[in-house]
């Protein structure tokens, strides 16, 4: 079984301590809402795009250590790239979670400090928790695009 | 000790066993219980030996299947002190068992301007099948509202349950542990000619059952919850309702007759019992109930008093402020079932951290989303005890949940 | 022998057994199967070390119990070749499969005037549930007629199929052995804008099975009669009509979130599975699944059809026109089931004999009542093989039914 | 394992092979069916009541040896007789079966030839053959008495 300390690195916990991009934005950004049926968790992610760039990024809801700053890593990675670029990097994090059906991803989108929560893959239980801001992303932004 | 604690943990294989050199303390019955070697043999036997099917076939391995089988729904009927073996259904979990009641007994009865009664502390087990008939037949669902101690505030029963058709209640809580008052309600459900549902999940496994005393309408429980194996859930039913009801679903073994035009129905209990049955799942869970038998209900119930009062205890002695216990702390009301919140931290790390010593706890919203918001909580830590528990275990708790505290204000 | 058939009874405990001295003949397989040793190893084992509940409690048990049950799932999806896991649900039995298909699917695009085509060879299963939804909706069910060698008519299909909602049919049938052409029957309906249903209980076990190939929409199954545990059967279906079907049992799992006014469900496959699932079960089918692997289905069908051209022949060289033989005779259209009628002996009073030399037939309407009206039958005897069937068991079946002629008339 | 002769004991083939009182009766004779839901057996039992006495009666359907041999003894058993011996006689009856919930009865009742089934207890399955006559004539004699 592996240790804790897989799993809580301190950038983790300084994220989840002190949470990135946290608030909310008014319309026209747009408001996309998760949740994690097995734990309760939920999250509201709000994005503005413009020009085909996340120009802003804000966070609310609530959940556990890793939904938490994981949420707040993935604010503090896209804010201000192009759709594109983060729809990448959207694969390539769920790529390093191992999520059933993503095929390798394009390894030029830089995962940087999110590579601290490679660690979750150990804990599978906690992956769900880890993705659901991502997921969440990745429906506002098909919502963006229509 | 009311019971011999070392001679039942020597009969669960799983406790004898250690996650990295560490034994395993396990606090999640209220979700499944751990299983008897004797339930394990007689299901590994019945398949090695005696399988067949049952209530067909009629060489001698099929009769005898079939009388291991109906022996299962005998020893069920006489646990819950039923009237007839045959007013025990055997569905595929509690949730099917409440379902089948929804479903056949209510969409019989229930029609546009009627209404239900159900508990804020209700499983989502007695809620989403209600609401998903209410939503077809148009009938209203009434909430029974809960004191600040957990416990169902009955000030303004007679207003709920008037003009009601049915009272469907927990005989426990599985999120507060909170023991409601089962006869009483029963009275007060029929005194208003409501029929009273019991949902006994979390009650049946942790301390006697009468459903005569109760005067109750229906009871559904589970098997896994009861050292008996999954696949296997009862209903319990008065007869008379039960042979009034329409069938819930369709196909072989539930049918008297079939013709190109349509059916009729078989008696009681194969009218609910359609298909292949759970038949090693009978025999693994008559080796659970004469298990329990042999202990008694009522010592499980004062060893696992014991327990809730030594958790209590020690719990808000060690950690005061730092952790709020949900419920009563009135541990003739309660079972041996503890939610909390411990600090600032989520249960899903808390549970995170205490996995590291084997401490076993639910996180989450334990099916009872309603009573969370409630409790104003998205989710809690849950830490629930069985026969097989000690007190020791209570201070595994209680020291994983120290580190916890240590590792998360770092 | 294209099996190394002795290897594979040494993998069946109960088939080393004697009952009064005598080997048993076990030749009801189409009813329920019986288990090799490593099926009832990998639930013994889980019981014992592995248990846990799965899908919501997050320590390292549950985690790896979680793992298992989902490991099952997507060993279910291969077996038979669907797209994706989560196509798969499990269920309590083919009963339940075929219920929640008429109940979710068909509830919800099915009204007056619609009709629905059914064959007359469906089993009790395949024929209630559609009866029951449609009592309550309203639209018509037609029928496929049979030919004289108990084969599909299909010399009217198009009238049949002309404006039906759903086509549902059986892959082999259970009586007859008549192994049905699904591949075309699914285009048939297609081509009338119907979906197809194919309840696969009889062929899955006994033959390769591929969804994809047939382009199938749903395909329901049971483990009992594939070497696995009694307790779970199967529903696939294409993931588009499972995402826009409403759920069929409500409670905790299948469920978003719920709230005291109404509830959202989960996605697939966890929308249809509420409650605690048959957790044991699947692992004993994932057992079960491996087993059939390492022999091959190709393997087993090969075997089949040698079993029954030598039953064929036999039967027929020994009893003449003592013997009737329902169904085709041509092996590459059947499965190794035979329903057969023996002089004027009734099929209780042939099975009682038998019994007496451990030859296990069932006799009785086999859940397919309609079909035995047709046959002009009230009862037929039925003998059935498997993989571990041999035949020198179909020499004993002969000894058997010699002794019952002679007991009969004397 | 019991044998075959614990069974089919010579009266009951006897019976079999040479059904007695088979055939119909016309109303105001009561005709009542029975069905065995585990094998298809079917049952007609016609039965005409005269001043409390069961005055005629015809046995139709078709079924196993145990159920026809059964019905037939039954039928030779309880023509002629008053209505309330008949019943003791259903009692005693399903008590030789070991029905489930029939308590000790009136052993007054004499079983004669009946005794002869008293084998198929040892074949559990069996027993609803032979009783599926008596719970068919009880429900006449219900009917009947209305
Ligand atoms: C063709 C067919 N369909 C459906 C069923 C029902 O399967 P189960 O009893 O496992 O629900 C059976 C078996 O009894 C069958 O043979
Ligand atoms: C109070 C209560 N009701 C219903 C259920 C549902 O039981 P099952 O999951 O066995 O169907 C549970 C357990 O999950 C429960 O605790």
């Amino acid at each position: 079984m592996p240790g804790l300390e897989d799993l809580y690195r301190e950038i983790i916990l300084d994220h989840y301590k002190s949470p990135r991009n946290r608030g909310t934005l008014e319309p026209p950004a747009i408001r996309t809402e998760g949740h994690n049926p097995l734990c309760g968790d939920e999250i509201e992610v709000y994005i503005a795009v413009d020009n085909d760039i996340v120009s802003d990024i804000k966070i609310s809801g609530q959940g556990c250590s890793i939904s938490q700053s994981s949420a707040s890593m993935m604010s503090a990675a896209i804010k201000g790239k192009p759709v594109a670029e983060v729809r990448a990097l959207i694969h390539r994090f769920k790529h390093m979670m191992s999520i059933e059906d993503v095929e390798e991803p394009d390894t030029s989108a830089p995962l940087g400090d999110l590579e601290a929560l490679q660690g979750v893959v150990k804990f599978p239980v906690r992956i769900k928790c880890a993705v659901l801001a991502w997921n969440t992303l990745a429906e506002g932004l098909d919502t963006a695009a229509q | 000790m009311t019971i011999d604690i070392d001679h039942i943990r020597a009969d669960f294989p799983i406790l004898a066993d250690t996650i990295n050199g560490k034994p395993l303390v396990y606090l999640d019955s209220a979700n499944s219980s751990h299983k008897p070697q004797s339930v394990i043999d007689a299901m590994s036997t019945f398949m090695a030996h005696q399988y067949s099917p049952t209530n067909r076939s009629a060489y001698f391995l099929a009769a005898q299947a079939t009388e291991m089988y109906e022996g299962a729904r005998t020893k069920v009927a006489k646990f819950i002190n039923a009237r007839h073996a045959h007013e025990v259904v055997f569905t595929k979990n509690a949730t099917e068992s409440l379902n089948l009641v929804a479903r056949a007994w209510g969409a019989a009865n229930l029609s546009t301007g009627d209404a239900i009664v159900l508990t804020h502390m209700e499983h989502h087990a007695n809620i989403v099948p209600w609401q998903m008939l209410a939503a077809e037949k148009g009938f209203t669902i009434r909430w029974v509202p809960l004191t600040a101690d957990g416990l169902l505030d009955l000030s303004h029963i007679d207003q709920l349950l008037d003009g009601a058709k049915a009272f469907s209640f927990t005989s426990m809580s599985n999120v507060l542990g909170t023991i409601n008052p089962v006869k009483e309600l029963v009275s007060l459900a029929h005194r208003h000619g409501a029929i009273a549902i019991v949902d006994g999940c979390q009650s049946v496994p942790h301390m006697p059952t009468d459903v005569q005393d109760w005067d109750a309408d229906f009871l559904a429980f589970s098997s896994h919850k009861m050292l008996g194996p999954t696949g296997i859930g009862m209903l319990w039913g008065k007869e008379s309702l039960l042979d009034a009801m329409p069938p819930f679903l369709g196909g072989g073994n539930m049918i008297a007759d079939v013709t190109l035009n349509g059916f009729t129905c078989a008696e009681l209990p194969a009218k609910f019992e359609a298909g292949t049955q759970p038949i090693v799942e009978a025999v693994g869970l008559s080796a659970a109930v004469d298990y329990l038998n042999a202990i008694g209900m009522h010592n499980v119930r004062q060893h696992e008093m014991e327990i809730s009062r030594y958790a209590l205890d020690t719990l808000t002695q060690r950690f005061g402020e730092d952790i709020v216990i949900h419920g009563s702390k009135n541990v003739e009301v309660r079972g041996a079932t503890f939610s909390f919140a411990f600090r600032d931290v989520h249960p899903h790390d808390i549970s995170q951290v205490l996995d590291q010593h084997n401490v076993c706890v639910r996180a989450g919203h334990h099916c009872a989303k309603p009573l969370m918001r409630l409790l104003g909580a998205h989710a809690t830590a849950r830490a629930s005890f069985y026969l097989y528990n000690t007190t020791d275990e209570v201070d595994a708790l209680c020291d994983a949940l120290t580190e916890t505290g240590e590792f998360f204000t770092l």
